[in-house]
C-alpha cells in the first residue's frame, strides 16, 4: 500500500472517530472537539494529496490547509462562545437537553 | 582568520561521530549535540540561580547564599540534592496522571526550542526554514503545561495562578510575535541562521550591523524583551506565582523533584527566549566590534546571554509587581499598537533609500506613537509620590 | 509506509479515541492536543514544515486553550453525574462505522493504492509568502475579515448582557 | 514639473491628516490636537506661499496641471483626477490658509472651555482641508467630492452644540438647502461629462474648460434653443447658489449662526460660501463661453444684484449681532456674483479676497463681543463696549469701515471695481441695486456699531432674552468662564489669543485694497490679465458717487442711532418707531421662511392629506365593496362546504395531520440526529460517487 493510501486511511480513521464522538457524546464541547478532529482529518488529506501530487510546487494543498486552519480557529472561537452563551441560558451543555427546535 | 577555536565544538562533534558506524552517524551527531546543549544550559541554569540569589541579595542589601562552598557557589548542588531526596507529595484529590505529566510538559518544550537557536557559527542543531515559527510554536506548548499543573492539583490558588498565567501568556504572545515579525520582514526569512547572517558586518562608526541599532529594531527589541519578561512570568509580570497573593501560583502542590523540574523549565524558557532575542535583534553570535572578531562566536552568544540575564535579575530586583488590570491594559493598549505601528515603521524603513532621512522618519514613527500611546495609557492617572501608612 | 509513520498513526488515532471517549472533559482536551501534535508531526513527515508549525501554534497554542477555558467556564471540569453517552449512541456509532467503511472502501478501490512517490518538493516559507501575497491575496484578505468578524462576534456572544 | 506643483496635494491633505490624527486622540489631549491642527495649517500656508511665488515667477496666465489616473472605466478609458496651479488657485490658497490659520488660533481662545475641544479641531481641520481640496481640484469630480466634504463638515460644525435643538435644526437646514443646489451641480456635472467626455478642467487642450470642448458645447443646443453651455453653466451656478447662499437658497446662511463663532467666521469668510463664488470663477470660461454677456452670466448678475439689495435690507432690521453680519455676508456674496457676472473673474475674486479678510475680522470681533458679554448676542442689550474692550472696538471699527466701503479701506476698492464694471454693463439696473445696497450696508453697519460700542452698557438692566437660555445651554463656556452671576458681570476684553488674530486681520482689511486700485490694478492683471489702468474720469466720478453714498449711509446711521444713544434695551428701534410694519417685515426677513413654510411644505402636507382622503374614500370604499361581495359568496361556499365537501375532506385532513405528526417526530431538535442523517447521506453519496464513475 502506497504512503498516500496510508495517510488517507489515517485521516479516514480520524474522521470517523471525530464523527463518532460528535454523534455519541452529550457534552457540546466534546461535540465541537469531534468536529475539530474531522476538520483536521480533512486537512491531512489536503497535505497528503499535495505531497504526492504531480506538481507540489503549485502549493494549492498547503494554501487550502492554511486557510482552513484560519477558518477553523474562527469556528472554534465562535462555537465555544455559543456554547458558553447556551450554558448561561440553559445552565447546561448537554446537547440532548437543548432541543428547543423540536418540531 | 584561524577559526579552530571558533569551530572547536563542531570539529569535536565530527571527530566523535567519526567513530560511529556510517549508517548511524547523523543520529550519533544529533545525540552528541543534544547532550551538549542539555549539559551546557542545565549548568547555566545552576549558575544562574545562585547568581540571581546573590544579585537580588545585593540589590536588597543582604547577603545572598554564602554558606555552601566558596561564596556559596555550590548552593545549586545542595538544592539539587535536596530536591532529589525530598518526598514527592501529591495531594489525594489531585489528578494523578496530569499532575505527573505537567512538569515534563514544561521541561520538554523548553529544551526543544534550543534546537533552532544558533549558539555559534555552524552551531545550530536543526536549521529549519521556519525555525523562528518552530520556536514560537513549541513555546506555545508551555501554556498548556501550566494549565495542566494548575488544574490537576485541585487547589484554588493553583487554578487561579494557572488562569492568570494563561491569560497573561496569550496576551503577551501577540506583541512578542508581532515585534519579531519586523525582523522576518526585513530579512525575508524565518530561518534563524539566515537572520543571524543578515546581521553580519559593520556600518559607520564601526557600529555592528545589528537590527537593534535601527529605529524599528530598537523599538522591536524593547517590546520583545518586555513581552519575553511576561512570557516567562518573571517580575514585574510574576502575577501567576505572586507569592504574596496566591501562594505560589500553579505549583503550590509541587514538591521535590517535580518542583525542581518546573524551576528548571522556567529558567530554560528564560534562556531560550533571551537567546531568540539575541538572534533576532542583537546579531546572534556576531562580535560587537570588528576588532573583536577573533573571539570565538559561541563566546559572544553566551556573553550576550549573560548580559540579558543580568538585566532580568536587575529588573526583578527593582520593579514592583503589576496589577492584573494594569497588565492587561499595558498589553492591549500599549504593546499591541506599538508592535503594529512598528511593523509599518519597518516597512517604511525597508522601502526608503539608505540615508539619514529614513533614520529621521523611522525615529519619528517610533517616538510619536510612543508619546501618544503613553499619554493615552497615563490618561486620568496622576502620578505622585506614594505615601506609606505604616512604613517610613 | 515506514516506522515513523506507523508511530505517528498509532499515537494520533489513540489520542483521538481517547479525546472522544474519556470521561473527564479536561482529559479529553489534553488528549485532543496530543492528536493535534500527532497531526503536526504527520505534516512535518510530509514535508509541510510551515503548516506543521502553524498547526502547533494555532491548535495547541490557541484552540486547545480556548477549549480548556470553555470547559472551565461551563463547569465541565467536574465529573459528570449523568451518563456521558447520549441516548441513541448505538445509531451514532453505527453511522460512524458505516462512514469509515465507505471511506476505506473508496480508498481501496481508487487507483491511488499503487501510486508512486514523486520526489519531495522543497517548499520554503518565502514561496508560501509570495503565493499568499500574489496569487492568494484575495482569500487572505477574506480570511482576515472573517477572523475579525469572528473575534467581534465571539466577544459579543460570550459577553455577559449587563443587567438593567 | 516643479516640486510645488507635483506636491500641491499636500496642502489639503495635511489638515485632513491632522483631522484624522486628532480624531484618534483621547479627549484630554487639548493642546496636542490644537497644536496639530494649527501646525498643519501653518505648513499648508507656507506651501501655499511657495505655490504663490511660483505662480508669480511664472508670469501671466501661467497654469500648471498634474493629472493622474484614478480608476479604469468599463470602456477601457481611465477616469482622471488632478490638481491645477494657476493664479486663481494660488490666490485662494494663500487667502484660505492664512485666514484659516488665524481663525484656528482664535478658536483656541474662543473654545478654550468647551469640553469637546479636540472634536472641534478635528472638524475644523477637516473643513479647511476639504475647502483647500475644492480650490486645487482640476477635475469637476474631485471638486465635487471636496465640495460635499465641505457640506458635511459644515453640517457637523454648525450642529456642533447639537444639544441645542436650534443648532441641530440649523445644521439640518444648512445641509438640506445646500443639497438642493448640489443636486443641480451633480446634474450639470453628468451633463458636462456626457457632452465633453471629460471632467478635467485643463488637460493641455483636452480639458472641458479649454477651447475645443467649449466650442463644441456652445455649438450644440438643447430643446428651446438654449446652448448646452448655458444649461450646464446654469446648473453649476445653481450649485453655487446653494453653497454661497444666494436668493432663493440663502435661508440656511443666517441660521448657520448657531454654530460656534469661529465656525461662522470660517464659513462666512474663508471657506464655505467662498466655495460657491470660487466655483463660478473656476468655470468662468464655461460661463462666458461664446463671448459677450452670455445668458448664464446675465442670470448670475441678476441673482447677485437681487441678493445684494435683498439681504442688505433684511440686515437693517436685525438685532442679533451675528445675524446682521450673516445677512451682510449674503449681500456681499451677491456683490461677488454680480462682479463675476459683469466684470469677470478678477473683479469678483478681488471682492472675495478683501471681503474674506474684513468679514473674518468682523466675525472674530463679534465673537469677542459675545464672549465678553457672556454669550449675549442681542445688540439692543449691549452698548458702551468701546470703553470695556478697546482693542475689539478699534479693530471692529476698521472692519466696519472696510465693509461699508469707506475710502481708502479695502472694501471700497473692490466694491468700487464691481460698481464700475456694473455701470458699464448692458443693463444699468444692477448698478443701481448695487449702489442702494452700498448705502444700506453703510447704514446697518453704522447702526450695529453704535448699538454695540456706544452709549452705555445695558445688559444688566432689562429682562432676559433668548440669550440667557443659550448661556445655560452651553454653560461649557460661560459657567466656567464667569463663576459669578452672568447678568451683572461687567464685559471684559478677550485674551490675546483672540485679539491678536484680528489685529493682524485689521491691517489687511485696511491695506489689502491697494493691490487693486485703479491706479495700480496689480491684482486684476494677476488674475485676469487685462485691466484698464489709471483714473479715467468715469472712475473718478464713480468713486465720488460711491463715497458720497457711503457717507450718506453712515450719516443716516449716526443721525438715528449715534446722536442720542439708546438707553433702554426695551425701547423700540427708531426705524421701528417710524415705519413699524416695514421694519417688522424686514425683521422677519420678508417672511421667506414662512413663505417656504406655507408654500412648499404646506403643499406637501396638503398633498399627503389628499392622498390620505383618496385612500380612505375611494380605494378603501372599493375594497369594502369587494369584501361584501366576497362575504356573500363565502356564505354560499360555507353552505356547500358544511354538507358537501367537509365530510369528504375531514378524513383526508385527519390522515394528513397524523402523518405530519409522525414526520414531525423526526424534527426532535437534537443536533446529533441531524448529524447522524448527514453522516448517512455522506456515506450514500460517497458510494454513489464510487459506483458512478468507475475508473475504466
Amino acid at each position: 500500500m502506497s504512503p498516500l493510501a496510508g495517510y488517507l486511511i489515517l485521516s479516514a480513521f480520524l474522521f470517523s472517530i471525530g464523527l463518532a464522538g460528535a454523534l455519541t457524546r452529550r457534552n457540546a464541547i466534546i461535540v465541537l472537539i469531534g468536529i475539530e478532529l474531522m476538520l483536521n482529518a480533512a486537512n491531512l488529506n489536503f497535505i497528503a494529496f499535495w505531497r504526492f501530487s504531480e506538481h507540489p510546487e503549485a502549493l494549492t494543498g498547503i494554501m487550502f490547509v492554511i486557510f482552513s486552519i484560519g477558518v477553523a480557529a474562527a469556528e472554534a472561537a465562535v462555537g465555544l462562545a455559543l456554547i458558553i452563551a447556551i450554558y448561561r441560558h440553559y445552565k447546561t451543555t448537554n446537547v440532548d437537553e437543548v432541543n428547543s427546535l423540536k418540531g | 582568520m584561524d577559526d579552530s577555536l571558533d569551530q572547536i565544538f563542531v570539529t569535536l562533534n565530527h571527530w566523535l561521530t567519526g567513530y560511529a558506524p556510517v549508517g548511524w552517524q547523523p543520529f550519533v551527531s544529533a545525540v552528541i549535540s543534544i547532550a551538549g546543549i542539555i549539559a551546557v544550559f542545565a549548568s547555566l541554569f545552576a549558575v544562574t540561580t545562585v547568581l540571581e540569589r546573590k544579585g537580588l541579595g545585593r540589590i536588597q542589601n543582604r547577603y545572598g547564599p554564602n554558606r555552601v562552598g566558596p561564596f556559596g557557589f555550590l548552593q545549586p548542588a545542595a538544592d539539587g540534592i535536596k530536591a532529589l531526596i525530598k518526598e514527592d507529595v501529591v495531594p489525594r484529590a489531585a489528578d494523578q496522571v496530569v499532575h505527573f505529566l505537567a512538569p515534563l510538559a514544561t521541561v520538554i518544550p523548553a529544551f526543544l526550542v534550543y534546537a533552532v537557536l544558533p549558539i555559534g557559527r555552524n552551531m545550530v542543531l536543526v536549521d529549519y526554514d521556519a525555525g523562528a515559527l518552530f520556536f514560537f510554536a513549541v513555546g506555545a506548548g508551555t501554556e498548556l503545561s501550566v494549565f495542566m499543573a494548575g488544574w490537576s492539583s485541585r487547589n484554588k490558588y493553583s487554578l487561579l495562578g494557572a488562569m492568570r498565567a494563561i491569560a497573561q501568556m496569550i496576551s503577551y504572545e501577540i506583541p512578542l510575535i508581532l515585534s519579531a515579525v519586523t525582523v522576518f520582514m526585513i530579512v525575508g526569512s524565518l530561518s534563524t541562521t539566515k537572520i543571524v547572517e543578515a546581521q553580519a558586518g559593520y556600518h559607520w562608526f564601526g557600529l555592528p550591523n545589528w537590527f537593534v541599532v535601527t529605529p524599528w529594531g530598537f523599538a522591536g527589541f524593547i517590546l520583545f524583551m518586555i513581552a519575553a519578561t511576561a512570557e516567562t512570568n518573571r517580575s514585574p509580570f510574576d502575577l501567576p506565582e505572586g507569592e504574596s497573593e496566591i501562594i505560589a501560583g500553579y505549583y503550590i502542590e509541587y514538591s521535590g523533584f517535580k518542583f525542581a523540574l518546573f524551576f528548571l523549565g522556567e529558567y530554560l524558557g528564560l534562556f531560550a527566549i533571551s537567546g531568540l532575542g539575541i538572534t533576532l535583534f542583537l546579531g546572534g553570535w556576531h562580535a560587537p566590534f570588528a576588532f573583536l572578531e577573533w573571539v570565538p562566536s559561541w563566546f559572544w552568544f553566551f556573553a550576550k546571554l549573560q548580559v540579558l540575564i543580568a538585566v532580568f535579575i536587575w529588573i526583578r530586583g527593582t520593579l514592583p509587581r503589576l496589577r492584573m488590570d494594569q497588565l492587561m491594559n499595558f498589553a492591549w493598549k500599549f504593546m499591541l499598537p506599538m508592535a503594529l505601528i512598528n511593523i509599518i515603521t519597518a516597512a517604511v524603513w525597508h522601502f526608503m533609500q539608505p540615508g539619514y532621512q529614513r533614520w529621521l522618519v523611522g525615529a519619528a514613527m517610533v517616538v510619536g506613537p510612543y508619546i501618544l500611546l503613553g499619554r493615552g495609557l497615563m490618561e486620568g492617572k496622576k502620578l505622585e509620590k506614594r505615601t506609606y501608612q505604616f512604613a517610613e | 509506509m515506514n516506522v515513523v509513520f506507523a508511530i505517528i498513526a498509532v499515537v494520533t488515532i489513540a489520542a483521538g479515541v481517547a479525546a472522544m471517549s474519556l470521561r473527564n472533559l479536561v482529559h479529553c482536551a489534553l488528549a485532543l492536543t496530543v492528536a493535534f501534535a500527532g497531526l503536526a508531526a504527520a505534516y512535518l513527515q510530509l514535508g509541510a514544515q510551515f503548516v506543521g508549525f502553524t498547526q502547533i501554534l494555532v491548535y495547541i497554542g490557541a484552540v486547545a486553550i480556548l477549549i480548556v477555558f470553555a470547559i472551565l467556564l461551563t463547569r465541565g471540569s467536574e465529573p459528570a453525574q449523568q451518563p456521558i453517552i447520549s441516548s441513541g449512541w448505538i445509531a451514532g456509532v453505527a453511522v460512524a462505522v458505516i462512514v469509515l467503511a465507505v471511506l476505506v472502501y473508496a480508498i481501496g478501490k481508487s487507483s491511488i493504492r499503487d501510486s508512486k512517490v514523486p520526489p519531495a518538493a522543497e517548499v520554503t516559507v518565502r514561496q508560501i509568502g509570495d503565493a499568499l501575497m500574489n496569487k492568494f491575496v484575495l482569500p487572505l484578505e477574506v480570511v482576515g475579515l472573517l477572523l475579525t468578524a469572528a473575534l467581534i462576534g465571539a466577544v459579543i456572544i460570550a459577553m455577559k448582557e449587563e443587567k438593567k | 514639473m516643479p516640486w510645488i506643483v507635483k506636491n500641491l496635494w499636500l496642502i489639503p491633505v495635511l489638515p485632513m491628516l491632522a483631522a484624522g490624527l486628532s480624531a484618534l486622540m483621547p479627549r484630554r489631549q487639548r493642546t496636542a490636537s490644537a497644536a496639530l491642527a494649527i501646525g498643519s495649517m501653518v505648513i499648508s500656508f507656507l506651501l501655499a506661499v511657495c505655490a504663490f511665488t511660483h505662480v508669480l515667477q511664472g508670469g501671466e496666465g501661467i497654469r500648471e496641471v498634474f493629472n493622474f489616473n484614478w480608476f479604469q472605466l468599463g470602456d477601457g478609458g481611465w477616469l482622471q483626477l488632478g490638481w491645477v496651479l494657476d493664479s486663481l488657485t494660488a490666490v485662494m490658497l494663500v487667502m484660505v490658509t492664512f485666514v484659516g490659520t488665524l481663525i484656528f488660533i482664535y478658536s483656541t481662545g474662543y473654545m478654550s472651555h468647551d469640553e469637546n475641544f479636540t472634536r472641534f479641531f478635528t472638524f475644523l481641520s477637516l473643513f479647511a482641508g476639504a475647502m483647500l481640496g475644492v480650490i486645487i481640484a482640476n477635475s469637476l469630480l474631485l471638486l465635487f467630492i471636496c465640495w460635499e466634504l465641505v457640506g458635511l463638515t459644515s453640517y457637523l460644525l454648525i450642529g456642533f452644540w447639537y444639544h441645542k435643538p436650534s443648532a441641530a435644526a440649523a445644521a439640518k437646514k444648512a445641509f438640506i438647502t445646500t443639497r438642493i443646489g448640489d443636486v443641480a451641480l451633480l446634474l450639470g456635472m453628468v451633463w458636462l461629462y456626457s457632452r465633453s467626455g471629460t471632467l478635467l478642467f485643463y488637460k493641455d487642450g483636452l480639458g472641458c474648460l479649454e477651447h475645443d470642448s467649449l466650442v463644441k458645447l456652445v455649438a450644440q443646443t438643447t430643446s428651446m434653443g438654449i446652448a448646452v453651455s448655458t444649461g450646464i453653466g446654469l446648473l453649476i451656478f445653481a450649485g453655487a447658489v446653494g453653497k454661497s447662499g444666494q436668493v432663493p437658497l440663502h435661508v440656511w446662511l443666517p441660521d448657520a449662526m448657531e454654530g460656534p463663532t469661529p465656525v461662522s467666521a470660517l464659513i462666512h469668510a474663508a471657506t464655505m460660501v467662498a466655495a460657491g463664488v470660487f466655483l463660478v470663477a473656476r468655470v468662468y470660461p464655461l460661463m462666458s463661453a461664446g463671448g459677450g454677456t452670455t445668458p448664464q452670466l446675465e442670470v448670475v448678475t441678476w441673482i447677485g444684484a437681487i441678493t445684494a439689495i435683498f439681504a442688505a435690507t433684511i440686515a437693517v432690521a436685525q438685532n442679533d449681532i451675528k445675524r446682521i453680519l450673516a445677512y451682510s455676508t449674503v449681500s456681499q456674496l451677491g456683490y461677488m456674483m454680480m462682479g463675476l457676472g459683469v466684470g469677470g473673474v478678477a473683479v469678483g475674486m478681488f471682492h472675495l479676497i478683501t471681503h474674506a479678510f474684513f468679514k473674518a475680522l468682523l466675525f472674530m470681533g463679534a465673537g469677542s463681543v459675545i464672549h465678553g458679554c457672556h454669550e449675549e448676542q442681542d445688540i439692543s442689550r449691549m452698548g458702551g463696549l468701546r470703553k470695556h474692550m478697546p482693542v475689539t472696538f478699534a479693530t471692529y471699527a476698521v472692519g466696519m469701515l472696510a465693509l461699508a466701503g469707506v475710502i481708502p479701506f479695502a472694501g471700497f476698492w473692490s466694491k468700487d471695481a464691481i460698481l464700475h464694471s456694473a455701470h458699464g454693463w448692458v443693463s444699468h439696473i444692477p448698478f443701481y441695486l448695487g449702489a442702494a445696497g452700498a448705502l444700506l450696508t453703510a447704514f446697518y453697519m453704522t447702526r450695529q456699531v453704535f448699538y454695540v460700542f456706544f452709549g452705555d452698557y445695558r445688559l444688566h438692566l432689562g429682562k432676559a432674552t433668548i440669550s440667557e437660555q443659550r448661556t445655560v445651554d452651553h454653560a461649557g463656556v460661560a459657567a466656567k468662564d464667569h463663576p459669578h452671576d452672568e447678568l451683572t458681570g461687567k464685559p471684559h476684553e478677550s485674551p490675546l489669543t483672540m485679539t491678536a488674530p484680528f489685529m493682524i486681520l485689521a491691517v489687511f482689511a485696511f491695506a489689502l485694497g491697494f493691490l487693486g486700485t485703479p491706479a495700480w490694478p496689480w491684482f486684476q492683471k494677476f488674475l485676469g490679465g487685462e485691466a484698464e489702468a489709471g483714473f479715467t474720469p468715469s472712475i473718478i466720478s464713480l468713486m465720488v458717487i460711491s463715497s458720497v453714498i457711503v457717507f450718506v449711509g453712515i450719516g443716516i446711521g449716526w443721525w438715528l442711532y449715534g446722536r442720542k444713544p439708546v438707553e433702554q434695551s426695551e425701547q423700540p428701534d427708531p426705524l421701528q418707531a417710524m415705519w413699524p410694519d416695514i421694519f417688522e417685515l424686514l425683521r422677519r426677513k420678508y417672511f421667506i421662511d414662512e413663505v417656504y413654510e406655507n408654500t412648499i411644505i404646506a403643499f406637501n402636507a396638503w398633498w399627503s392629506r389628499a392622498c390620505d382622503w383618496m385612500d380612505f374614500w375611494v380605494w378603501n370604499g372599493g375594497v369594502q365593496l369587494v369584501t361584501y361581495v366576497v362575504v356573500g359568496l363565502s356564505w354560499v361556499n360555507r353552505f356547500c362546504d358544511e354538507y358537501v365537501v367537509n365530510l369528504g375532506f375531514d378524513e383526508v385532513c385527519k390522515r394528513l395531520r397524523l402523518g405530519g405528526g409522525g414526520l414531525s417526530r423526526l424534527q426532535n431538535g437534537r443536533v446529533q440526529n441531524y448529524l447522524r442523517v448527514i453522516g448517512i447521506a455522506l456515506a450514500v453519496l460517497a458510494l454513489l460517487f464510487i459506483w458512478g464513475c468507475k475508473p475504466s
